[in-house]
């Protein structure tokens, strides 16, 4: 314990996300008082919770991707991004499915998780729509809330889903062959790597009157990252807080969770974000990035030590 | 076509949950064209009888049987107008096969013409009651039922509209049932008068009226009016048994 | 007028609102109309507000009439409210997200499960109402029409129906509010379109001025339907009202 | 009696439904129920079932307060009523979801903002049932009232109260379901707790026994207090109505 | 204390927009002890009047100047009980002070006492009409008003409140106004009679009873009630003339 007391940093955490995994973890291995830091969660049921929090300034931080800090941004909220995770959602299609490459997916029944203007859904029409084929027009797209598509999607009603990889992970774990993996479309796209959609995502100007605090902040959730990535007997002990159903899951979690886990410097992430950029809004994400035309430049948050 | 009743007992149970007697011993019949008029103390049954007689009320002990195929019409104790339709309306609904002319005739004699248009809510008791006449004499009744039809209406309105029921009965080969506390009525338009008791109401006299109805002078009628207050005095004991 | 002054007053409160907490907590009128007018000029609004609108219709007849129905039997068959009551209870306390999921997962996601599960969430407030509605009949006017020899049809336009009318008038208020409520649900979680799916995607964004504008064009569709065709007929319906002294 | 065999049915229908239908689209009866039961071991039931309800109680007495209080008056006083009308339908017809997202942003993610949001939501139904109430009180009873100089108390006790009775009774039933539906959406946006978050949890999960046990739970809840303390009332409270013949 | 009418004039809107005349000339003064009695015929005006002079109804032309601070009791000409609180309840309602040996003592002389904890909805008509009898004894007026009290009531029942009415007149210096279609009634009860014309209601004539109501023997009575008829008769093109 130290003499004064620790900076409070309050985190929005859905609680079946990821991050109440890696806060579990912090918390179990006592890494927040090795960071000073007093991490006060607020745990919420459902993604755009998070959103509401912070415009609520109920809590400093939490997890959403950076179109949305950059649309965010240009309509007047100085709000900042900083990479978190890299898993990026899958197409799934049932094991014997005739499917065999993107290109098959014309004239099938594909459920979309997250609507009309998902990131994964837009690069995906993106990259197929450079051989040609317009999804959106020559494919039955069914739009829906993930679990449910999900759901739809083990009972046959679909033949291919994109969704978001936990969902993708637990199909997986069924039984369900990974068409293809939205970090493999990328490259095509000019992208140079995977690229983290997902980061934590903060007040610009809370963020640099607690430089300090943040940087312990991201070191110490890194420290959670390693522990997760390379411990076997910390996904048993988080294992209730990923739902998973059996062995299988947890592990098809496991995998592609430690793959998600984002490496690159965060230079490189942002100029894979600029392309991105520029591919939503020309595929029609005008709704999803909003008016600008590129990438809002302060976006990415750079205040990391060793960045 | 006849009407033959014989009610046993007929019971309510109060809310309270105690069960009460309120017709004892009702028995008799009436041919077509004859007009049976009750009278007896308030809250003694007549109301109840008449309801039980128009079949609104089956939870009765005895039998009751009604002309078979007969068009009903009936007079309740208050107008039991539809708030919501005009005059006419609500003469319509009930009968609606009745002609123009008629209608007019019978709005013209009930003295009603100026309110055709009216909702019930703009009319007074006594011109509501009478819309409910209108209602029971549109339908071209066989069996007639009429509870206290002429309360609250002048004594001049109330003399036309005697008349009027009369023509009406004696026209038609109906059964007719009155329920007045006016004895003039019931002596001026009855042919049987029955004398109900107090609560539980059973008849304590049936007494036939024998003059046809139009030949009934005021002479008459005086002495018979003697001869049932005299009855009905002899009795006085009857009326608080039920306390 | 005093409709137009009170509304007048609305838009001001607004406005003040909006200057006082800020745009970014509560945009301004203009913001939220000039949202509003982009997305009727590319065409969105009105083909979402037209597919909204299309569910709400059908959903909401469907529930009406059947819960109309079921709650006027209710009310009137003690049996059947014995037998009913548990059902209704269950059905009445049973959250919109529940019922929605269940009639995606059994139906598929398909239009008829998404109005099925609309109808089935609203069906319940419709039954209690008119239940109460049915229970409040004057047993006397019923007498009366049983006397003079109603037929079922006329018995039943003409002394039922305007003793359930407020009640009718209330469910189907409250009614149209609660289906409003839902199919935006049910059009979040598993619709391609719809004012819902827009919101969903405005909320995604979390971009109010949009949120707000599919929001005020439903309840303006409403504003205007209540005012030309609802009020006048209620006006007719209950002239024989008499006005209070 | 009656209403046991009722739920016997019910639960019946369930289970052959479950075992038609399979046990993932529809889990039968004993599945919810050990699942159920692992939540009310582990407290988890009684905490987030104790918490709900708590926000329940206070967001529906006082939407339902203030509710009936504003109805009464648009119902009886005709400028109330053309002053309040527009806001009133504007209100009626906002999505729960977006008085949600604004209270949450104005005043925080705060237990107030909460129930403030699902209080507005609520008021405007029973707005609309209270004035519809209010207009059909019969102005000969209130006559009455003021030539034997009925203090206003004894006047709104006696004479008033009765008549809305029916009103109030559906009201409170539809909008307790109402609230509890949106105090979902509530919990569901910015709650660490109750049977809403943990219905968001379930829903997440896709874990539908998870889903139905709370669901039911609260269903259950209801179920008892309307037969408990409800209905008895109500039975009492009606008993002057004379039972059909 | 004191009553000072004068009504220059009363309209009704129907709800068709149509405005009609229904008082026209309205004027007379009543002093503590007395009691008018108006007499007229059905929808002319009476019951509208009467809720002018309750102080029910502002909407009309003309001073009425009421006595100030007095109790006032009235029997509408329909029940209007509380159909959801018993006969006594509704009694008590309306008179929270009144002792339990007067309440039962009201009770036993209208016959109620089997009924006192009766809903209005299980007595019949003449019972409800009684209860609101009662309950306007029970508030003990200054000012009392009676719109045809004994309608719906056995003769001989309603000889006995008609001495009940004049015992409770007499025992207190109260202002009385009674509408009834009985000349019976009218000459036993009353000390001035009003004889109203057809819609639109103006006063015909304002005839004082000269004996004091006890004096007032089978034979006076009959007298007067002679001498009124006469008069009424006397105007028969005035009840058609708002056709
Ligand atoms: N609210 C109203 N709106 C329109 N017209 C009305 C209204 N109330 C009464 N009237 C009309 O005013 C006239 C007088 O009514 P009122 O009730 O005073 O008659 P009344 O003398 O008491 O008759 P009755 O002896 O039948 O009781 C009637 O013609 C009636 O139609
Ligand atoms: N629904 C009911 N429940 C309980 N008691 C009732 C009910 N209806 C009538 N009664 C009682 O039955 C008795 C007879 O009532 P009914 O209406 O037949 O009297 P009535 O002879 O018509 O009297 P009136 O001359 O006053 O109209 C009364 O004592 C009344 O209190
Ligand atoms: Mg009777
Ligand atoms: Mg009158």
């Amino acid at each position: 314990a130290t003499a004064y007391s620790a900076e409070t940093i309050r985190v929005a955490s859905q609680k079946t996300g990821t991050l109440a995994w890696e806060l579990a973890v912090i918390r179990s291995h006592g890494l927040d008082k090795k960071a000073n830091l007093a991490i006060d969660i607020i745990e919420l049921a459902s993604p755009e919770a998070g959103k509401i929090a912070l415009r609520a300034g109920n809590v400093d931080m939490m997890v959403s991707d950076w179109p949305w800090v950059s649309r965010e941004r240009t309509l007047g909220a100085k709000l900042q991004f900083y990479p978190y995770s890299s898993s990026l959602g899958a197409v799934m299609v049932p094991t014997s499915s005739p499917i065999r490459s993107l290109a098959d997916l014309k004239g099938r029944k594909l459920a979309v998780a997250g609507g009309a203007i998902d990131k994964s859904w837009l690069l995906l029409q993106a990259s197929l729509k450079r051989e040609g084929i317009d999804l959106k027009s020559q494919s039955t797209v069914v739009y829906g809330a993930p679990p449910l598509l999900a759901a739809k999607m083990l009972d046959g009603e679909m033949d291919a889903t994109l969704n978001y990889w936990n969902f993708c992970a637990a199909l997986e774990a069924k039984g369900f062959r990974r068409l293809a993996g939205v970090e493999d479309i990328l490259p095509k796209l000019g992208a140079k790597g995977r690229i983290a959609m997902l980061g934590y995502v903060f007040d610009e100007t809370w963020a640099n009157a607690n430089q300090d605090a943040v940087a312990r902040f991201i070191a110490m959730t890194r420290g959670a990252k390693e522990i997760l990535a390379t411990s076997d007997a910390e996904w048993d002990a988080i294992a209730p807080l990923t739902g998973a159903a059996d062995a299988a899951t947890l592990r098809a979690y496991r995998d592609r969770y430690r793959e998600g886990i984002p490496r690159r410097p965060i230079a490189d992430e942002e100029a894979d974000a600029r392309v991105l950029y520029r591919v939503l809004a020309q595929i029609g994400g005008r709704e999803l990035v909003g008016s600008a035309a590129d990438l809002d430049s302060g976006t990415f948050y750079h205040a990391i030590p060793g960045d | 076509m006849q009407l033959d009743v014989e009610i046993t007992g007929k019971q309510f149970e109060s809310a309270a949950g105690e069960r009460h007697d309120v017709l004892t011993g009702i028995k008799f019949s009436l041919r077509a064209g004859e007009v049976g008029v009750f009278v007896g103390p308030s809250g003694c049954g007549k109301s109840t009888m008449l309801k039980i007689l128009a079949g609104l009320d089956h939870d009765y002990r005895g039998k009751v049987s009604r002309p078979a195929a007969g068009r009903l019409g009936m007079v309740f104790q208050e107008p039991r107008l539809l708030p919501w339709r005009s005059v006419e309306d609500n003469v319509r609904l009930a009968a609606p096969d009745i002609d123009r002319a008629r209608l007019s005739e019978l709005f013209s004699v009930l003295e009603l013409t100026a309110h055709r248009s009216h909702y019930p809510g703009e009319l007074s008791l006594g011109l509501a009651r009478r819309v409910a006449l209108a209602r029971a004499f549109a339908v071209e009744p066989d069996f007639l039922i009429l509870d206290e039809p002429l309360a609250s209406l002048d004594d001049a309105l109330a003399a036309r509209l005697r008349e009027e029921i009369a023509t009406l009965v004696g026209g038609r080969s109906m059964i007719t049932l009155l329920v007045t506390h006016n004895l003039d009525d019931a002596v001026r338009l009855g042919d049987r008068l029955f004398l109900l008791s107090a609560r539980p109401a059973r008849i304590l006299a049936d007494l036939p009226i024998p003059l046809p109805r139009g030949a009934r002078g005021e002479a008459e009628i005086a002495a018979i009016k003697a001869s049932i207050v005299r009855r009905t005095n002899g009795e006085p004991a009857e009326r608080d048994a039920h306390r | 007028m005093l409709r137009l002054l009170s509304f007048a007053l609305f838009i001001a409160t607004w406005w003040i609102g909006s200057l006082l907490i800020g745009d970014a907590k509560l945009p301004a009128p203009p913001v939220v109309l000039a949202t509003m007018i982009a997305e009727a000029k590319s065409g969105a609004l009105f083909f979402n507000l037209g597919a909204t609108l299309a569910r709400v219709a059908l959903a909401f007849t469907l529930a009406m009439a059947l819960g109309s129905a079921i709650g006027y039997l209710m009310g009137r068959v003690r049996l059947a409210n014995r037998l009913g009551d548990p059902w209704l209870i269950l059905l009445l306390n049973l959250p919109a997200l529940v019922v929605i999921v269940l009639a995606y997962i059994w139906a598929g996601l398909t239009e008829v499960a998404a109005i099925a599960a609309i109808a089935i969430n609203k069906l319940p407030t419709a039954v209690v109402t008119l239940r109460e509605g049915a229970r409040a009949l004057d047993p006397a006017l019923d007498e009366m029409a049983t006397v003079f020899a109603f037929p079922r049809g006329r018995a039943f336009r003409h002394v039922v129906l305007p003793q359930l009318a407020p009640y009718v008038a209330a469910a189907a208020r409250s009614g149209l509010s609660l289906v409003w409520k839902i199919v935006l649900v049910a059009e979040l979680l598993g619709r391609p379109n719809g004012v819902g799916f827009e919101i969903g995607v405005a909320f995604q964004l979390f971009d109010i001025p949009l949120l707000l504008a599919y929001s005020l064009s439903f309840a303006a569709v409403v504003l205007i339907i209540e005012t030309v065709l609802v009020q006048p007929f209620e006006l007719r319906a209950s002239r024989w009202r008499l006005r209070a002294a």
